[in-house]
């Protein structure tokens, strides 16, 4: 009897399924993280930089190379004292809701990116005044000249300058934006967006590329919308989403765990892509420079001797095809990789660092490492590091929390007993950590700095050298004294870097571009 | 009967006010400090603070309940701290999955464990009635999150027969949407399978001792007939009854099932909102879940009433 | 055995006895009705007499036992054990007065907890009262299974390990542990075979002997009744409708209702089965709403229009034999009842 | 033993066995009687006796899986029950042999209306439609004096009386005609009235359908008052058999007498002084029957008994008249005082 | 069919059973077989740092993910830790939960259980509340509780009694009640027992057998609701090797190393079959009406 009913409602079902599936070409990914807020500049998590890039436009985009291309711009002059920019928009720019986009939208977008992203709030530290010219035309004048205006605007990473309607530009950067309306190729779906399942784009169909059909590399060139519809699939569990790849329920997956590669790799119609070259991701063990014991540089130099960063390579990756060991600050393989303080990661002597600490006046009192249970390579990493300083003799009291109250505990300054901490563990993108200036964790800022707040006005002094620098070779060498610097300080103890390939169906899709810093998506389309 | 149904939704009043009151209150005291979370990365004290009075928290703690309870009243479940969505439009995007798993599994474990256990207590302490009893105990022990990995390891992976995770409504086919759950349903029925079977049998085998069916057999009836007429309705009413209470059982095993298969339910929205401490989210589903098993628990005692005479409302 | 002495006042009084159990319905589960168990009930019983109270299921005889026990509470009516008003007392004051009184159950297999031990169980009230400590008590609860015909060795023993009759034994040397006055015996036998009920019968009747105990026996059984009581009551949908001597219930019977059980009653003897008088028809009507006027009217052949309406109360119609029936004048013709029109 | 031919059912050493936690039990240890057609036999004994065990093994309704028909052979109009198949035996009950039980409040299925429970009895045996088979449901009701039958069909049994419910049992039991009606303490858990009524019923109907009654009971004045000829059991073996008014002048066996001493009497007159005669007890238990007894099972408790009797087990001896009794020392008890 | 037994005389005296173990392990294979594999594994609990041949928490990334081998009994986990000396310390934590839950649900229940069940005032307010705790579903309760509060092992056993009271309560009314219109509760109150000595001596120990039953069930889903805790993140800290944390953290590297998963996982199997056994087993031998209602 059960049989009967089955056979009948199959029957009846079959052809509507095949017909759904037919004319619309979908792309179904899963990213590194799931898309659950829709605002760019409000978050520096990565994933919504990603969503912000489908639906806005930028200014100008940095191409492979990290060279910044003219994208939303038309032309652009810079006068002769390098202190008045003027930017002209390119034609055929129109919002999703239909409206033009307009000087007006441009500077309000800007001044919201600037007041609330590292590299933002350092260009218009520079910045007197925006001034519209008409709709299409608007100058920036600066006070002194900056080299990185045009690499800024074109930044990628998290919290792309991004261009939104006058309306929401408005909003108050601590709020975060309600409606998701860009000028991008693709469209937001936010009836169909389900937090913590599904986030969906629809095809921009008046979206107007940059004429000349410029080759794609990272955010330079025409983008032109590859599919109908880009499904952004969350999938939690990584050995899930490997499976789901190998099934082909999903065709892009941006982050594989590193020890499925091997599985990928002989997976049928599975391809896998590296990432472009200093595309990786750095570990860094981060100290509170504010209370004791790290508030003492001798407590802080000690610890770099416990770290062996073989060790926590091999626990988070594994497979040591896809870590290098990089005693540096700045991303190895990076234009301005240098081996400036790497001296101090070459002791690895545990009673040493407990000889240095003890001298540095460390008593044995409790060391709050805050413990992340739920990341995949963080969680890893905070173990390594709690044992080797366990075994070291230190008193560590590690308290386990999820990732999002790392986030909120870290932003506190109060004392390690009532509420703060000393030790965190958090990993930050290779193509940022490449550049003394857009690596934010690289500055000494003091309380208005990075958590952890350390403060040294020369580091500061350097970055903004550096920034000034014309020639290459001055930037080279300026680099190499803020890394030395750095490490004297210890901002931060790097422990190695490590970069996972792309894997997707290269049997289904194709047009996939090595991205630098953020996944590239626009450009992919459906065989 | 009507009378019967009006007073018992009148007696869940008590028991939904409970849960309210303990939810409410359980969130309200616990140390974490949501204000801090939701203020975001380099959140400064002021800003904190400022989140705490746009959600309402710095009020005193009994105008915070009276609204909640005004606004609920209303049908209104607060908005998501996170997401700026409603509560009650985040549930009803992720009710058809929880539901469609809940009822497959519920229809696939009735189906299949009530004739098991009827079997098992005809040939009692037979060879078939040990191999029952053997996979209802096991089927109690097995975790339910081990099976599932073990069968997507062989049915997915292996096998590429079924999908490895995911849900496709029933708007994309019936024949996918039927895949996607097949797995996630086995997993989280073979406990609550064993149940039934086991209650089955127990209350099979107690009324086969009594004097009516002997009764039966002294007017030389046909087995089955004494079997599945005779003897199944009067065990019918403790197998609903366990069928009643196992629906709790498997509200706590779809939240299971719906990480493994990674199926955007509700059991995942739970779980993922009081992990990032998402105070109205939370307290919403609570009382979806609560008033849920409360309706499920009137149906049962009603269907009492068809299934035995002398119960009478 | 010596008939009971008239003079010394009665050790229990019942005057108008009454337990109604109410009947909730409807949607806000208000009193719909009540099921009129005992409905005004009275006797009294001398030191060493046996009461029997006879009747069918449903007459209220068991109701009346566990209300003068005070194990539910009476509607109305006053009861008065060894000169002491016991119907209001709340649990706590009754406490001091239930050594008097104490009883034997009908199921010997649920009526002892299955888990102690048969001598402690016996010896339970001794204790309760304070009547004796620790090995005082052994020794007395070892008598008493000596009373009762069990080895004091089976003290140890537990509930399991007894037959039926055993356990009666049991319950009866627990009740006479704090020497009551009465013993209330619900269907004390019913539930044994013949051979086994014969040794319990007996022994009641010698303990009642020896220790002048108050029986109210209560059993449905005409022919044990007939053997153990003095007097005795015949019970009909809550009422009593006749009270007599034992000699007399059998030789005149005067209620209908008595008569038709005398003649339904099965006796070992098969010329009876020709003597059949005429056996009464129809069920006994649901005590939540019993027939109006005489309740028996409804089955019984001598009823006239009257007695459908007005409710016999009951009177002495001749020396110490109590009878409610209309057609039973004080002083009338024991004789046979004419039937009707 | 009356003449042969005339016999609708023979039963000859009738072993019915269990296994239990304490070992064997020889519930029924080798029983013979037999039943003429429209008899009415009564089978009495006290509990435990293995008069229910008897009337269960006849229709082969002992649950397999604790009891067994050890020995013995059982004739049902010369076919011999104890190896007829299970098919055929199904057939056979409720159709020509059927049984009505001690508690009329459980042995009626609560869930099923009166009318589904007789009118299934007729469609399985008789093979008539189910509307057909509910008129005769309907005709049964009337034959045991139901009122308004027709309403009662789509009753259920816990809407009927105590009584009610056994006149239905009657009425399924007799629904097919059977030959033979096993009736297992009928009116035991029914109060005195209805208790005749019932009997006066069952009296009636055997004379009308010609139906032979086996009344299987422990009280005596229910056998004396129904029964033509009565079988007295004890501890599983058949002790004494006669003609009811031979078997009440003048028990033979110790045991019987001892039942009829122990009972008290309805009908006896009390003494002049109305004080109450002491009951006779039977002293002693009834002995365990885990362990196979040796000679006379009584003889423990057995006044008259002499070493023999506790050693060898004791014929059974025809004094005449249909009246037999396993007892050595049937001179000694004939000759004392009843 | 009426149980053989009452067919015979029921006027013997059943000679007293002398308790041996023999019989009393052939009779009920259940209990034993229970008994047995849980002593067991509560041996392997209690002795688990000689057991386990290497330190449960020391990481080793250099031999990370290797298949089970003659050194490595059980293979080793993706932080290089051995899986056999885990599993064998997360035979404590389990046990421990298990236990404690079984033990402060059984005490608070019986109180309530009792206290609902002989007096009709308290019962319509406290069972009131139960329904309320009963409405909401176990896990998610305990995931709210403990996602709260500091995680840690003594949170996670209070999270899991919180919902496990209401159940055992249930069982202790239900069966107070029952025991409550027995005649020989009647009978002790007219052999002038008070209500303090009635519940202690004659109500109390006809409760234990089901509640002992009823316990045993608690302590086997008091494991499961563990592990399913640690699985979904919200239980025991990952530090702690209980077998939910190993399974949980197993998962992600299932398909390469399924020993991470699969033994731990059948271990809690068996620990959860064999105290169910001893469930089945005690219920049949102590209470077989009980049995039935279940």
């Amino acid at each position: 009897m059960l049989k009967r009913i089955l056979a009948g409602a199959l029957a009846l079902v079959i052809p509507f399924a095949v017909h759904a599936q037919g004319q619309e070409k979908v792309l179904r990914a899963v990213m590194h993280a799931d898309v659950r807020v829709i605002d760019p500049i409000w978050t520096t998590q990565t994933i919504a930089s990603i969503h912000g890039m489908l639906i806005y436009d930028t200014l100008f985009g940095n191409d492979a190379n990290l060279k910044p291309q003219p994208q939303m711009v038309g032309k652009y002059e810079i006068s002769p004292d390098r202190l008045t920019y003027t930017f002209t928009l390119r034609d055929g720019l129109k919002f999703h809701d239909g409206s033009p986009v307009t000087t007006k939208d441009v500077i309000a977008s800007l001044k919201r990116w600037g007041s609330k992203d590292g590299v933002g709030i350092r260009l218009f530290s520079y910045v007197v005044k925006q001034e519209a010219v008409d709709d299409k035309t608007f100058k920036m004048i600066l006070k002194e000249p900056y080299g990185m205006v045009l690499e800024s605007l074109g930044k990628s990473g998290s919290s792309v300058a991004i261009i939104m309607r006058e309306q929401e530009a408005l909003t108050d950067p601590q709020q975060q934006v309600k409606e998701a309306i860009g000028s991008g190729p693709y469209k937001f779906a936010k009836d169909q967006w389900v937090p913590g399942s599904k986030a969906v784009y629809l095809k921009n169909k008046d979206y107007v590329p940059r004429p000349g059909n410029e080759p794609p590399s990272s955010f330079a060139g025409s983008k032109i919308p590859g599919v109908d519809r880009i499904e952004l699939v969350w999938i939690s569990d990584p050995q899930t989403a490997m499976s789901a790849l190998v099934n082909g329920e999903i065709d892009f997956y941006e982050a594989p765990n590193n020890d499925f590669l091997p599985i990928l790799a002989k997976a049928k119609g599975v391809k896998l892509m590296m990432t472009g070259k200093i595309d990786s991701t750095q570990g860094m063990i981060r100290l509170n420079h504010l209370h004791p014991p790290f508030n003492n540089i001798k407590a802080r130099q000690a610890m770099y001797h416990l770290i062996n960063q073989e060790d926590f390579l091999r626990a988070i990756v594994g497979n040591p095809e896809y870590y290098r060991v990089c005693h540096g600050l700045l991303t190895c393989g990076g234009p301005y990789e240098n081996d400036g303080g790497s001296a101090f990661l070459k002791d690895y002597n545990p009673k040493k660092a407990m000889q240095l600490l003890k001298e540095a006046g460390y008593k044995g009192e409790p060391i709050t490492v805050l413990f992340t249970t739920d990341h995949n390579t963080i969680t890893p990493a905070t173990q390594v590091l709690v044992q080797a300083m366990r075994e070291a003799g230190i008193n560590v009291d590690a308290q386990s929390m999820d990732w999002g109250s790392v986030v909120s505990r870290r932003a506190k300054k109060d004392p390690p007993a009532n509420g703060g901490w000393n030790i965190f563990i958090t990993t930050t993108g290779g193509v940022g950590a490449s550049n003394p200036v857009l690596h934010t964790w690289i500055g000494a800022a003091c309380d208005k700095g990075l958590f952890g707040w350390p403060c040294d006005p020369e580091i500061e002094k350097l970055r903004n050298a550096f920034a000034f620098a014309q020639t290459d070779e001055e930037r080279k060498k300026i680099a190499k004294d803020l890394q030395t610097r750095a490490m004297e300080q210890v901002v931060y103890i790097p422990f190695g870097q490590w970069n996972t390939p792309l894997a997707f169906r290269a049997d289904k899709i194709d047009g996939v571009v090595p991205n630098t810093g953020l996944a590239v998506l626009w450009g992919i389309t459906k065989k | 009967m009507t009378a019967y149904i009006v007073r018992r939704l009148f007696a869940t009043l008590p028991v939904m006010a409970v849960v309210a009151l303990f939810v409410f209150f359980l969130l309200r005291f616990a140390p974490g400090d949501p204000a801090a979370i939701i203020a975001g990365d380099d959140a400064t004290a002021e800003s904190i603070a400022a989140v705490r009075a746009k959600l309402g928290l710095d009020r005193p703690m009994v105008e915070q309940f009276f609204v909640w309870v005004w606004s609920l009243m209303q049908g209104d479940l607060g908005v998501s701290i996170f997401s700026n969505l409603a509560v009650t439009r985040l549930i009803s995007q992720r009710l058809e999955p929880t539901v469609a798993l809940t009822l497959s599994t519920l229809f696939v474990a009735v189906a299949l464990a009530v004739p098991i256990g009827v079997v098992a207590a005809w040939k009692a302490r037979k060879l078939v009635d040990r191999l029952v009893m053997g996979f209802a105990v096991l089927g109690f022990a097995m975790p339910g999150f081990v099976l599932a990995y073990i069968l997507i390891y062989f049915f997915a992976v292996q096998w590429q027969l079924l999908p490895v995770q995911g849900y496709k409504p029933i708007a994309e086919g019936f024949l996918p949407f039927a895949e996607s759950l097949i797995l996630p349903s086995v997993a989280l029925g073979v406990t609550y399978m064993a149940l039934i079977a086991r209650i089955t049998r127990a209350s099979m085998l107690e009324v086969l001792a009594q004097d009516y069916i002997r009764t039966a057999n002294a007017k030389g009836l046909a087995t089955d007939r004494v079997l599945l007429l005779h003897a199944l309705k009067n065990a019918a009413v403790p197998i609903v009854t366990v069928i009643g209470i196992g629906i709790a059982l498997l509200i706590s095993g779809v939240v299971i099932a719906e990480t493994v298969f990674n199926i955007p339910g509700l059991g995942r929205l739970t779980v993922d909102a009081v992990l990032k401490r998402d105070y109205p989210v939370v307290q919403g589903l609570i009382l979806v879940f609560a008033g849920a098993k409360v309706l499920v628990n009137l149906i049962i005692d009603i269907s009492y009433a068809f299934l035995d005479p002398r119960i009478r409302y | 055995m010596s008939e009971p002495s008239a003079a010394e006042r009665p050790v229990l009084e019942v005057e108008g006895l009454v337990k109604h159990f109410p009947i909730h319905g409807g949607l806000l589960q208000r009193r719909t009705g009540e099921v009129r168990a005992v409905d005004g009930v009275s006797f009294s019983i001398a030191r060493g007499e046996t009461l029997g109270l006879v009747g069918e299921s449903g007459c209220g005889k068991s109701t009346i036992g566990k209300t003068v026990l005070k194990l539910i509470e009476p509607t109305s009516g006053r009861i008065v054990l060894a000169g002491e008003n016991i119907s209001a007392l709340k649990p706590g004051a009754m406490w001091a007065h239930r050594r008097r009184i104490q009883t034997i159950f009908q199921d010997p297999y649920s009526s002892m907890n299955p888990r102690l031990p048969a001598g402690t169980i016996v010896g339970e009230p001794l204790e309760n009262f304070g009547l004796s400590r620790g090995r005082d008590t052994d020794e007395r609860v070892a008598k008493l299974f000596e009373r009762v015909g069990l080895r004091p060795d089976a003290m140890r023993k537990y509930a399991h390990e007894f037959s039926g009759g055993q356990r009666q034994r049991l319950g009866i040397a627990k009740a006479l542990s704090v020497n009551p006055d009465v013993i209330v015996a619900d269907e004390p036998v019913s539930a044994l075979d013949v051979s086994v009920q014969a040794q319990v019968l007996n022994l009641l009747i010698d303990l009642q002997e020896e220790f002048r105990l108050a029986y109210l026996f209560i059993s449905h059984d005409l022919a044990v009744m007939r053997h153990i009581s003095h007097r005795i009551a015949v019970m009909y949908l809550g009422r009593i409708v006749e009270i007599t001597t034992k000699r007399r219930l059998f030789s005149q019977p005067l209620h209908p209702y008595t008569e038709a059980l005398l003649s339904a009653a099965t006796a070992p003897d098969p010329k009876r089965r020709r003597q059949r008088k005429r056996i009464v028809e129809g069920d006994v009507p649901s005590p939540a709403n019993p027939p109006p006027g005489c309740h028996f009217h409804t089955r019984c052949p001598y009823a006239t229009a009257e007695c459908k309406v007005t409710a016999p109360p009951l009177i002495e119609v001749a020396e110490g034999h109590h009878v409610a029936c209309l057609r039973r004048p004080v002083g009338g013709d024991p004789g046979p009842l004419s039937i009707p029109g | 033993m009356s003449a042969a031919g005339s016999n609708i059912l023979e039963v000859r050493n009738l072993e019915t066995q269990f296994n239990t936690l304490d070992g064997v039990v020889r519930a029924v240890d080798g029983v013979s009687f037999d039943l003429a057609r429209g008899e009415t036999l009564g089978i009495v004994g006290e509990s435990g006796c293995g008069k229910s065990v008897t009337a269960l093994s006849i229709l082969r309704l002992i649950p397999p899986e604790t009891g067994r028909i050890a020995a013995g052979s059982i004739k049902f109009e010369g076919e011999e029950l104890t190896s007829l198949g299970e098919a055929a035996m199904k057939r056979l009950r409720g159709h020509r042999i059927s049984m009505i039980f001690q508690e009329p409040m459980t042995s009626l299925n609560p869930v099923l209306t009166v009318g589904t429970q007789i009118a299934e009895n007729v469609v399985r045996h008789m093979g008539v439609p189910w509307r057909a088979a509910r008129e005769r449901a309907c005709e049964m009701l009337d034959l045991v004096r139901i009122a308004d039958a027709r309403r009662r069909l789509d009753e259920y049994p816990h809407q009927l009386s105590g009584g009610m419910r056994q006149r239905v049992m009657i009425a399924m039991a007799l629904s097919c005609d059977p030959q033979v009606l096993i009736a297992d303490e009928p009116t035991t858990a029914l109060d005195v009235t209805i208790q005749a009524q019932i009997l006066q019923l069952m009296l009636e109907l055997k004379e009308k359908t010609g139906t032979a009654i086996v009344l299987i009971t422990h009280d005596l004045g229910v056998v004396a008052e129904t029964t033509e000829r009565v079988v007295v059991m004890y501890a599983g073996r058949k002790v004494e058999e006669a003609p009811v008014e031979a078997l009440f002048a003048e028990p033979l066996h110790p045991y019987t007498r001892g039942l009829m001493r122990a009972i008290p009497r309805l009908d006896v007159e009390a003494d002049a002084a109305g004080t109450r005669p002491r009951l006779q007890e039977i002293p002693g238990l009834v002995p365990r029957l885990t362990q196979p007894i040796p000679g006379c099972a009584f003889a423990p408790r057995c006044g008259f008994a002499t070493e023999r009797c506790r050693v060898e087990p004791p014929p059974l001896v025809d004094v005449g008249a249909g009246h037999t009794v396993a007892c050595w020392e049937v001179d000694r008890v004939r000759a004392s005082a009843l | 069919m009426t149980a053989p037994m009452a067919i015979l005389a029921d006027d013997f005296v059943l000679p007293p059973r002398r308790f041996s173990l023999a019989t009393a392990i052939r009779r009920n294979p259940t209990i034993t077989f229970g008994a047995v594999l849980l002593a067991a594994l509560i041996i392997v609990g209690i002795f688990a740092p000689y057991i386990a041949y290497s330190d449960p928490f020391k990481i080793a990334p250099v031999n990370r993910l290797r298949p089970p081998s003659e050194r490595w009994w059980f293979g080793t986990d993706q932080f290089g830790r051995d899986v056999f000396s885990r599993t064998v310390y997360g035979a404590r934590v389990s046990l421990i939960v298990g236990l404690s839950v079984a033990l402060f649900s059984s005490a608070v229940g019986l109180g309530l259980g009792l206290l609902c069940g002989y007096f009709r005032k308290v019962d319509s307010i406290v069972m009131r509340i139960m329904d309320g705790l009963m409405a909401i579903p176990s896990i998610l309760l305990a995931i709210a509780l403990i996602t709260l509060t500091r995680p840690g092992l003594g949170i996670v056993i209070v999270a899991i009694v919180i919902p496990e009271v209401p159940r055992i309560v249930r069982v202790v009314r239900a069966v107070v009640l029952s025991i409550r219109n027995q005649p020989y509760i009647e009978s002790a109150i007219a052999g002038g027992t008070k209500n303090t000595k009635l519940l202690l001596r004659h109500v109390l120990p006809n409760t234990l057998a089901p509640l002992i039953v009823q316990s045993t069930y608690v302590c086997a889903s008091g494991m499961l609701i563990e592990a399913s805790l640690s699985f979904l993140g919200a239980g025991v800290p990952p530090e702690v090797p209980s077998w939910g944390n190993i399974i949980a953290q197993g998962r992600t590297f299932f398909q390469i190393a399924p020993w991470t998963i699969l033994i731990p996982g059948v271990f809690l199997a068996i620990t959860v079959l064999a105290v169910n056994l001893l469930g089945d087993g005690l219920r049949d031998r102590l209470d077989p009406r009980l049995a039935r209602r279940l």
